[in-house]
C-alpha cells in the first residue's frame, strides 16, 4: 500500500470546493522553517514550492527547479524554471530561492538548521541558476531540500517574511498551488487556489482543479469519522485506523488510501547502564543531563544482554500488532529501514526481527532469565502508543517478561526518556525518507560535538556501526550508498537495539467524489485533486 | 315528641321553621352545623373539629376562644375550604343562606376574599415577601369589583414582573384609600413598600386593609393580635371594632385570650379538643362560667384586683386527637368530673338566652351543690341525653341566641 | 454500607444511646426505618451493594482475566455467550472489565469523598468553632478553593502530581473540601449557641472536647446525607478525568476509561462505551436514590450546594 | 447597594489574584519542560538552555512572578510558548464556543428544571412528579459527556439531524450555531437541569406551605395566579443562588463535551495547554475561567438582591 491515483488523471471539469479534516487541536505555526509536525507539512505542502519535490511514485523530482546536476560530491547545481511568482506577486527566482536557503541558516531557533549546516555557501549567478557549495558530502542532502517532508528547500517570501516575521510565522506566504487567505484560532484555514501557479495539467490546464480546500482542525478521531462520513467533510488527512478499516469494509462512500509517511515504530532498549563508568559523561552529550540517574544502583539491566534484546525481538507478534493496535494500518517491522525510503527498503533482510517464540525462550535461558516472571521491566509510551503498549504487555507475558506500562503525557515522556530511567521506551519516527534520518542522531555512539548519537534513548553504542554510517553519510553515490546501509543494518539486527514493531500507515480517507488527492509519502496534496460530478 | 323533650328544642324547631329565603333578614350571616374535619394522617384519622355548630349574625363580633389546637382556626379554614388535606362534612355550612360546601373551588374563589375574607395570625408570614403592600392589596380590589382592569394571569404577571401596577389606577388608588382606612400614616409612600420595610402592628393593619378590599360581610381574623406587642394589641383590636361599627361587618375573632374575647366579642364560643364546651353572649360567659373548663380559663386570667398567690393553671394537657376519651373530651383534666361524662355531650341550655354548655353536669337529673354532686339518676340523665341527641340530629338546628342583636 | 458504618461509629463515638447534651441517638433506628420501608432507599442500597459486591469479589467472580486479550476482537454482547457484555477492542471481556472497573471507580469515588470531608469538615469545625479571625483565614482559603471550578483543580492536581490511584483520588476529593468546609460551619454556627453546648461549656470541658465530643456529632445527620451525594458526583468525577485521560492509570480498567477507550469505537461497538456508561449510571442513581430517601429520613433540607 | 457591589468586586479580584499566582506556581510545579515541549522532543540540550533564557525560565521563580504581576496589572497576559501569539487573543478566540455552550446549556436546564420542578411539587406525589424526578434523577447520575456520546450517536451519527462536529460562530447565522452547538449544551444542560429541577421542586414544595400562600387562597385568587404571581419568584430565590454555585459543575462539563464535540474551546485549550506546558495561555485560560466564575457569581448575587427585596446589602444604605 502505499500512493494512489496518477498524474496522468484529468478530470472532466474543475472546480468546486471541498471541507477538509486534519486530526490535530492547533496547526499554529505554518512557517516550514519552524514547521515541526506533521500535519503542518500536509498542510504547508499545498501552500508552498520547493527546489525539490517528491512524486507519486516517491521520487525525487524537481519543482521549482526543473533539473538539477552534481558537478561533483559537494556541489549541486539547479535549474530554476521561469515565470514563477509567490502569492504576493514577488517572482520567484534563484536569488529569491538563494535568500530562502541563507535564511534558514540564519535562524539558531530552527529545528531544521542542522539540514544545512554543512552548506559553505550559496550562489545565484542569474535568474535560473541556483548553486549549493557543502563544505563534505551529505548523502541525504536532496531529500531535505524537498518542500515537504524536506523543508529545508522549501522557499519562502522575502517580502512578507522580513515584513512581520512573527505574523509569518502563522500566515505564511508561499508559491505553491494554494494560498492560505483565512484562518480562525484553531478552528480552520481557507486554502484559495492561486490563479498564477505555473504548473498546468498534461492538456494544458491550469493547476489546481479545486477553487477552495477549508481546512477544518477535528482532533478527535471518532468525530473525524462522523464527519466524513455524514459527508460533513470531504476529506480525512487522518482517519481513526479502525473506521478506516469499517470504511473498507463496508463499501460505503469513503474511500481509504493507507500511506506511509515515512513512520517507523519501534520498543527501544536500554543497552547501557548510564551509571556506568563509560556512560556517565557519554549519556549527558544525549540528555544534557549532567548527573546520570541513580534509578539502576543495585538494578539489574537485563536488556543490556544483546540475547536478551534478541529474544524480545522476537517475542513481537507484528502481524498480531497490525491487525489488534493498527486495525491493518501498518506494516510488520522487521529491520529499521522503512517502506517511504523505496530504494533502500527490504521487507526482510537477512537476519531480520521475525516472531519467533520459541527461539525467544532459549535465548533467555541462555542469557540466565529463567524465572517467573524471567525479568520485569517499564515500558513507557504516550498516550498515543497505548494500544501497541498493550499488546506488547500480552506478547512480552508470553515469553515470561513481565512488563509493566508507564504511559505519561508526552511533555513528561520527553523528560522520561532522556533519564534513562526504562528498561523499554516506545520509540519511533515519521517523514523520514532517508535511512540517515532514522538512525544518525537515535544509534550512534553520541560524541561531544556534532549530531551523532544526539537523540539516543537507549545508550546504545557500536563503533562499527558508527562507521558504517559515516560512509553511508558521506556517498552521494546511490549505488555505493546502499552497500553501506546494508551493512549497517546488519549490525542493527545483530545488536538489536530496538525491537522493531511496525512501520504505521496514515489511513487518508476520501468521499469518492473527491479524486486524485496526492498522498506520497504522507502527504495531502490537493494542486491535481479534482470533484467528479 | 313528647313533654319531656327539653324546652329550647321545641323552640329551636319552632324558629327553624319561620327561617326561608325570603325572611333573609332575620337569619344569621353564617350558620355552621355539626362541623367535623378530620385529617388523615399516619397515625390514624385526627377530628380536628368534632361536631362543632354555631352561628354568626350580622354585625357582630363572635369570639372562638380556646387553647392551642383546639381546632378553632381549622374551623375557620374549613369555612372557605382552606383546610389542605381534610376531609370537611357538615350538616350545614350556610352562608346568606348559600351553601359553601356544597360550592366548588371556583364558587368559593368568589366568596374568598369578596364576602369572607380572612387575617391571619403571622403578619410577617403571611404577607408575601416579594410584593409591595399597595400591590397586594390592590390585587383583591382588582379581583373582586369590576373595575374594568383586567386580571388574566398575562396582565397580573405583566403587572408584577414587568410594569409593576400604575399609581393612577383605581385598585392602586383603592389600596391606598384602604391603607388609609386602617390607620397607616403616608398611605401613598407605604403602599410601595415591601411587608419588611413595616413594623409588626403596621404589616397587620395591611392584613386588615387587604380584607377590606373586598367589601366582605364577615372577616374572620385568626389570632390577629397573638404575634403583636400588647400595646399594639389595642390598637389593632380598636381598628376591628370600629370598622365593625363603620361598615357593619361581621367578625369572628378567633383567640387563646379570654381578656382579648371580653373586650371586643359580643358573643364567644369556647372550644376544646375540637368540641364545643360553651357558648354564651360575652357578659353571660365571664359573670357566669358554667363550664369547668370556662371557669379553669376565666380563672387563669390575672386579674387587677387579684388577691389569689397562684393564678389557678388548668392541670394536665389537651388530649391526643387521636385518642380522645369517650363523651366529654375534657373529662380527664376536669375537677369536676363524674360518672355522666362519659356519655355523649349534649348541649344544656342555661338560663340566659343562647347560653348553652355542652356539660352533663348541667342534666336536669343531675342534683347538685355547685359542682358538688349530689346525687344523679342515671337512667333519667341518659334518657335525657338521647332526647336531646335526638333533637340535634336531622333538625336543622337553630341557634336561639343572640336574638337580642336581630 | 460505608454510610451506615460511618454513621455508627459516630453515633458510637458520642457515646451511643442516651441523649446526652442533646446528641441525637435516634439517627442509627431512622436509618434502618428508611431501609426497610422506603423504595428509594431499597433499591439505591440494592444497587450499591450490588456493585459493592462485584467490585470487592471482583477476582472470584469474573468470568476473565480483564487484561486477557483474545483475539476474535470487538465482540458484540450476546447474553448466551461467553461473553455477555461483549469484548472490547482487543478482545478482551467487558464483563470482567466492569467489574474489575467497579473496583477503582468505587474506591476513588468514596476515597475522595472521605478525604474531602475530613479535611473540609475539621476546617468547618474549627472555623465556625472558634470564629473570629482563625474562622475569617479559613473561610477566604475557602473561596478561593470555591473559585476554582472542580475539573480545574483536579486537572492540575494530576498534572502535578502525576497519574494514580492515590493521585486522583485526592484530586477529586479536593474539590469537595471547600463545601464540607461550608457545611460543617454552617451546622456549627447553628449548634454552637445551644444549650447542650453552653452545657458543655460550663461544666469545664475543653474546647477539642466540646468540638469532637458535642458538636460534631450533632453535624452528623446532613453531613451523611452531603457525603453520600457527594459520592455519587466523585464517581462522576473520576469518570470524567479516566475519559481524558487524567485518571488512575491509563491502563487500569475503570469505568471513565473503558468509555474513553470505546469512544473511537462508537459506530463499530456501541457496546464499549455504552455498557460502562450504563455501569455508571446505574450506581450513581443508585447512590443518589439511597441519600434521597436519607435525606428525608434525617429530614435535611436540600442544598444545591456542590 | 453600590457600595456592597464595589465591595464585593474588590473581594473578587482578590480571589481571583489570588487563584492565580497559586496556578503560576502550580504550573511550574508540573513536571516538564516548555522548551524541550516547543523545540520538540529531540531538540539539543543547548538549543533547549538557549530557549529557556530567552523564555524567561532560568531567573529565580519570584523575579519571574513579579514581571508576570506587573504585566498583569497592564492587562497583558503574555504570549503563548506554543504559538508565539497573544495569550488575550487565543482566549478571545476559544471563549466564545465555550460560553455559547455554557450558555445555551444553562438556559436548557432552567427551561427543563424551573417548570419541571414547579410542576412537580404541586402535583406532588402524582404521575407527574414521578416522572419529572425520576428524569432529573437520571440526569444527575450521568457523566455529562457520556450523554453527549450518545446524543451525537442518536442524532448525528444514526438520524443525522445535527452535524457532528466543530463549531459555527453566530455570526455566520443563528441557525447554524445553534446546530452545532445544540447538542453539546444538551449534554452540559441536562445534568445542570436534574439538579437544577430538584431544587425547585422542593423550594416551590417549601413555598406552596408558605403562610402568604394561604393568604393569597384566601383572597380568592385562582390557582394559577398564586402560583406565579405569589409563589414563583419566592421559589425562585434559592434557586438563583444555587444555579450560580451549579456554575463550577456546568463549565467543568463543557470541557469534556468540547472534547466529545471536537469544539475548540477554552477547556479544550487549556488541557492542551497543560499536556505542552504552555505556562503562560494555561494561567491565562484560569484567570479567565474564575473571573467568569467569580464574577458570574457576584451577578447572580446581585440579581438576588433584585428577586429578593428582603435583602439590602451596604448596611442599612
Amino acid at each position: 500500500m502505499s500512493t494512489s491515483g496518477n498524474t496522468t488523471v484529468t478530470p472532466e471539469s474543475t472546480g468546486g470546493s471541498i471541507e477538509a479534516g486534519w486530526a490535530f487541536d492547533a496547526v499554529e505555526v505554518l512557517d516550514p522553517h519552524y514547521v515541526d509536525l506533521y500535519q503542518q507539512i500536509t498542510i504547508f505542502s499545498n501552500i508552498f514550492s520547493g527546489i525539490v519535490k517528491i512524486d507519486r511514485n516517491g521520487e525525487i523530482v524537481g519543482d521549482v527547479a526543473s533539473d538539477w546536476t552534481l558537478p561533483d560530491d559537494t556541489t549541486y547545481e539547479f535549474t530554476i524554471r521561469e515565470g514563477v511568482t509567490f502569492h504576493n506577486g514577488d517572482t520567484l527566482d534563484a536569488s529569491a530561492v538563494k535568500w530562502s536557503i541563507e535564511r534558514l541558516m540564519g535562524l539558531d531557533d530552527s529545528p531544521h538548521i542542522g539540514k544545512v549546516s554543512d552548506i559553505e555557501s550559496v550562489e545565484a549567478p542569474d535568474a535560473t541558476t541556483l548553486r549549493i557549495n557543502l563544505s563534505s558530502p551529505v548523502a541525504p542532502f536532496i531529500t531535505f531540500l524537498t518542500r515537504g517532508p524536506g523543508r529545508a528547500g522549501t522557499i519562502v517570501n522575502k517580502t512578507a517574511v522580513e515584513e512581520d516575521p512573527e505574523a509569518y510565522r502563522r500566515f505564511p506566504v508561499g508559491s505553491g498551488p494554494f494560498e492560505l487567505t483565512d484562518r480562525s484560532t484553531g478552528e480552520s484555514l481557507t486554502l484559495t487556489a492561486f490563479d498564477d501557479y505555473w504548473e498546468t495539467d498534461e492538456e494544458g490546464n491550469s493547476l489546481p482543479y479545486l477553487d477552495e480546500v477549508t481546512i477544518n482542525l477535528i482532533p478527535e478521531p471518532s468525530t473525524m469519522w462522523s464527519a466524513i462520513s455524514t459527508d460533513g467533510i470531504q476529506y480525512a488527512d487522518e482517519l481513526p485506523p479502525q473506521n478506516a478499516r469499517q470504511a473498507q469494509g463496508g463499501g460505503g462512500s469513503v474511500d481509504v488510501a493507507g500511506v506511509s509517511s515515512g513512520e517507523w515504530s519501534c520498543m527501544a532498549m536500554l543497552c547501557n547502564d548510564p551509571g556506568s563508568e563509560e556512560w556517565a559523561t557519554r549519556q549527558s552529550y544525549a540528555s544534557g543531563n549532567d548527573q546520570p540517574t541513580d534509578y539502576w544502583e543495585d538494578k539489574e539491566i537485563p536488556t543490556t544482554n544483546k540475547k536478551v534484546r534478541k529474544a524480545v525481538a522476537m517475542a513481537i507478534d507484528r502481524q498480531e500488532l497490525v491487525e489488534k493496535a493498527y486495525f491493518g494500518f501498518a506494516e510488520p517491522a522487521h529491520s529499521l529501514i522503512n517502506p517511504a525510503i523505496a530504494w533502500a527498503y527490504e521487507a526482510q533482510p537477512d537476519n531480520a526481527q521475525m516472531h519467533d517464540p520459541e527461539r525467544a525462550r532459549e535465548l533467555l535461558d541462555e542469557a540466565g532469565y529463567t524465572g517467573e516472571p524471567r525479568f520485569s521491566g517499564r515500558i513507557l509510551g504516550t498516550p498515543t502508543d497505548e494500544r501497541v503498549m498493550t499488546v506488547l504487555q500480552e506478547q512480552l507475558s508470553n515469553v515470561g517478561i513481565e512488563a509493566e506500562l508507564d504511559v505519561q503525557q508526552e511533555s513528561s515522556y520527553w523528560d522520561n526518556i532522556y533519564l534513562y530511567n526504562h528498561m523499554f521506551a516506545m520509540y519511533g519516527g515519521g517523514g523520514d525518507i532517508d535511512p540517515w534520518m532514522s538512525w544518525w542522531k537515535q544509534l550512534g555512539t553520541p560524541t561531544e560535538e556534532g549530531s551523532l548519537g544526539a537523540w539516543q534513548k537507549n545508550l546504545y553504542s557500536n563503533e562499527d556501526f558508527d562507521e558504517a554510517l559515516s560512509q553511508s553519510f558521506m556517498t552521494p553515490n546511490k549505488d555505493e550508498r546502499i552497500e553501506h546501509i546494508r551493512q549497517a543494518e546488519q549490525y542493527f539486527l545483530e545488536d538489536a537495539p530496538f525491537a522493531m514493531t511496525t512501520f504505521p500507515l496514515t489511513p487518508k480517507g476520501s468521499v469518492s467524489a473527491l479524486q486524485n488527492v496526492g498522498n506520497q509519502t504522507g502527504l495531502s496534496n490537493f494542486h491535481r485533486a479534482f470533484l467528479e460530478q | 315528641m313528647s313533654s319531656s323533650l327539653p324546652p329550647n328544642a321545641n323552640a329551636q324547631q319552632e324558629s327553624n321553621a319561620t327561617a326561608s329565603p325570603t325572611d333573609g333578614g332575620d337569619d344569621p350571616l353564617l350558620v355552621v352545623e355539626d362541623l367535623h374535619t378530620t385529617f388523615s394522617t399516619d397515625r390514624g384519622e385526627v377530628p380536628a373539629v368534632d361536631g362543632v355548630s354555631f352561628a354568626i349574625e350580622e354585625g357582630e363580633v363572635f369570639g372562638v376562644v380556646g387553647e392551642s389546637g383546639s381546632g378553632k382556626s381549622v374551623t375557620a379554614l374549613s369555612l372557605l375550604g382552606l383546610a389542605d388535606g381534610a376531609r370537611v362534612e357538615a350538616d350545614r355550612v350556610s352562608f346568606r343562606d348559600e351553601d359553601l360546601l356544597a360550592k366548588d373551588e371556583r364558587g368559593l374563589r368568589a366568596i374568598r376574599g369578596n364576602d369572607i375574607s380572612m387575617i391571619f395570625q403571622d403578619p410577617m408570614s403571611s404577607l408575601n415577601p416579594v410584593m409591595t403592600v399597595g400591590e397586594q392589596i390592590a390585587e383583591v380590589v382588582r379581583h373582586h369589583n369590576d373595575i374594568g382592569e383586567s386580571r388574566s394571569l398575562f396582565a397580573e404577571l405583566r403587572r408584577k414582573y414587568v410594569t409593576g401596577t400604575s399609581e393612577s389606577s383605581a385598585s392602586w388608588e383603592r389600596a391606598v384609600e384602604l391603607l388609609e382606612t386602617v390607620g397607616i400614616p403616608d398611605p401613598g409612600d407605604r403602599a410601595h413598600e415591601y411587608p419588611h420595610q413595616l413594623s409588626g402592628g403596621m404589616k397587620q393593619r395591611v392584613m386588615i386593609a387587604q380584607a377590606l378590599a373586598g367589601d366582605p360581610d364577615l372577616i374572620i381574623a385568626d389570632e390577629p393580635t397573638t404575634a403583636l406587642d400588647v400595646t399594639i394589641e389595642a390598637q389593632i383590636l380598636n381598628e376591628l371594632l370600629d370598622l365593625r361599627d363603620e361598615f357593619g361587618v361581621s367578625i369572628m375573632l378567633i383567640t387563646h385570650d379570654l381578656a382579648v374575647v371580653r373586650e371586643t366579642c359580643d358573643r364567644v364560643a369556647v372550644m376544646y379538643a375540637g368540641e364545643l364546651m360553651e357558648t354564651a353572649d360575652a357578659g353571660t360567659l365571664f359573670d357566669d362560667p358554667r363550664h369547668p373548663y370556662t371557669r379553669g380559663l376565666i380563672n387563669s386570667i390575672p386579674r387587677t384586683d387579684d388577691d389569689r398567690e397562684w393564678l389557678d393553671a388548668i392541670e394536665g394537657n389537651v388530649p391526643d386527637p387521636t385518642a380522645k376519651p369517650s363523651g366529654c373530651p375534657f373529662s380527664d383534666r376536669c375537677g369536676a368530673a363524674f360518672s355522666l361524662c362519659g356519655e355523649p355531650l349534649v348541649g344544656y341550655p342555661a338560663g340566659k338566652s343562647g347560653h348553652r354548655t355542652w356539660c352533663h353536669l348541667y342534666n336536669d337529673a343531675v342534683s347538685r351543690d355547685g359542682d358538688e354532686i349530689d346525687h344523679v339518676d342515671e337512667m333519667k340523665a341518659k334518657q335525657h341525653i338521647e332526647e336531646y341527641a335526638a333533637a340535634a340530629d336531622g333538625v336543622p338546628y337553630r341557634p336561639d341566641f343572640g336574638s337580642e342583636y336581630a | 454500607m460505608s454510610v451506615s458504618e460511618l454513621f455508627k461509629r459516630t453515633i458510637g463515638a458520642s457515646g451511643g444511646g442516651g441523649k446526652t447534651f442533646g446528641v441525637r441517638s435516634d439517627l442509627l433506628e431512622r436509618f434502618g426505618q428508611t431501609l426497610s420501608r422506603d423504595l428509594r432507599a431499597k433499591i439505591g442500597f440494592s444497587v450499591v451493594l450490588l456493585f459493592g459486591l462485584a467490585a470487592v469479589f471482583a477476582p472470584m467472580l469474573a468470568p476473565y482475566d480483564p487484561m486477557a486479550q483474545e483475539y476474535g476482537v470487538l465482540m458484540a454482547p450476546d447474553l448466551t455467550s461467553a461473553h455477555p457484555l461483549g469484548t472490547d477492542s482487543f478482545g478482551r471481556d467487558l464483563l470482567a472489565r466492569l467489574m474489575f472497573g467497579a473496583r477503582i471507580s468505587l474506591a476513588v469515588g468514596l476515597g475522595a469523598v472521605t478525604f474531602g470531608a475530613v479535611l473540609g469538615i475539621l476546617i468547618g469545625l474549627v472555623s465556625g468553632y472558634y470564629g473570629g479571625y482563625v474562622d475569617d483565614v479559613l473561610m477566604r482559603a475557602v473561596d478561593v478553593m470555591w473559585a476554582f471550578p472542580w475539573l480545574l483543580i483536579a486537572i492540575m492536581l494530576v498534572a502535578i502530581f502525576g497519574q494514580g490511584f492515590w493521585n486522583v483520588m485526592v484530586a477529586v476529593g479536593f474539590a469537595y473540601i471547600d463545601d464540607f468546609a461550608r457545611l460543617a460551619r454552617g451546622e456549627v454556627l447553628s449548634i454552637r449557641e445551644e444549650e447542650y453546648t453552653m452545657a458543655a461549656k460550663s461544666v469545664g470541658l475543653g474546647d477539642r472536647e466540646i468540638i469532637f465530643e458535642e458538636v460534631f456529632p450533632n453535624t452528623v445527620a446532613p453531613l451523611i446525607v452531603q457525603f453520600t451525594v457527594f459520592t455519587a458526583r466523585a464517581i462522576l468525577a473520576e469518570s470524567t478525568l479516566s475519559f481524558l485521560g487524567l485518571g488512575v492509570k491509563p491502563t487500569t480498567p475503570t469505568w471513565g476509561a473503558l468509555l474513553g477507550q470505546g469512544r473511537g469505537f462508537i459506530t463499530q461497538a456501541w457496546w464499549i462505551s455504552i455498557v460502562p456508561g450504563i455501569a455508571i449510571m446505574v450506581t450513581v442513581l443508585g447512590i443518589n436514590l439511597f441519600g434521597d430517601a436519607l435525606r428525608d429520613a434525617f429530614d435535611v433540607k436540600e442544598t444545591g450546594e456542590t | 447597594m453600590r457600595r456592597y457591589v464595589a465591595k464585593r468586586v474588590a473581594h473578587a479580584a482578590v480571589v481571583i489574584y489570588i487563584v492565580a499566582t497559586i496556578v503560576f506556581f502550580a504550573v511550574r510545579a508540573i513536571p516538564g519542560d516548555p522548551a524541550r515541549v516547543l523545540l520538540g522532543g529531540d531538540a539539543s540540550a543547548e538549543a533547549i538552555a538557549a530557549l529557556r533564557e530567552d523564555m524567561g525560565l532560568t531567573e529565580p521563580l519570584y523575579v519571574q512572578y513579579f514581571r508576570w504581576v506587573s504585566r498583569i496589572f497592564q492587562g497583558d497576559l503574555g504570549t503563548s510558548v506554543f504559538s508565539d501569539q497573544s495569550v488575550l487573543q487565543m482566549l478571545m478566540g476559544v471563549a466564545e464556543p465555550t460560553l455559547s455552550i455554557a450558555g445555551l446549556g444553562m438556559v436548557i436546564a432552567l427551561l427543563i428544571a424551573i417548570p419541571a420542578g414547579i410542576t412537580s411539587a404541586v402535583k406532588r406525589y402524582q404521575w407527574e412528579d414521578y416522572v419529572a424526578t425520576g428524569v432529573s434523577f437520571l440526569g444527575i447520575s450521568m457523566p455529562g459527556f457520556w450523554i453527549g456520546i450518545v446524543l451525537l450517536m442518536v442524532f448525528a451519527d444514526q438520524l443525522g439531524v445535527v452535524p457532528a462536529f466543530g463549531y459555527v460562530s453566530f455570526r455566520q447565522g443563528i441557525i447554524p450555531w445553534l446546530e452545532h452547538i445544540a447538542l453539546p449544551a444538551l449534554a452540559v444542560g441536562l445534568p445542570y437541569g436534574g439538579i437544577l429541577m430538584r431544587m425547585t421542586r422542593s423550594s416551590m414544595m417549601e413555598v406552596l406551605n408558605e403562610d402568604y400562600m394561604r393568604t393569597a387562597r384566601a383572597k380568592g385568587l385562582n390557582g394559577r395566579l398564586i402560583l406565579f404571581k405569589h409563589g414563583l419568584q419566592n421559589a425562585l430565590i434559592p434557586i438563583v443562588t444555587i444555579a450560580g454555585i451549579l456554575l463550577g459543575v456546568l463549565l467543568g462539563g463543557v470541557v469534556a463535551v468540547e472534547i466529545v464535540f471536537g469544539i475548540q474551546g477554552l477547556g479544550r485549550l487549556l488541557i492542551a495547554s497543560i499536556e505542552r506546558r504552555d505556562f503562560p495561555v494555561i494561567q491565562g485560560a484560569v484567570i479567565v475561567i474564575s473571573f467568569v466564575f467569580v464574577f458570574m457569581n457576584l451577578f447572580v448575587d446581585i440579581m438576588y438582591t433584585s428577586i429578593n427585596p428582603r435583602i439590602k446589602y451596604g448596611g442599612g444604605d
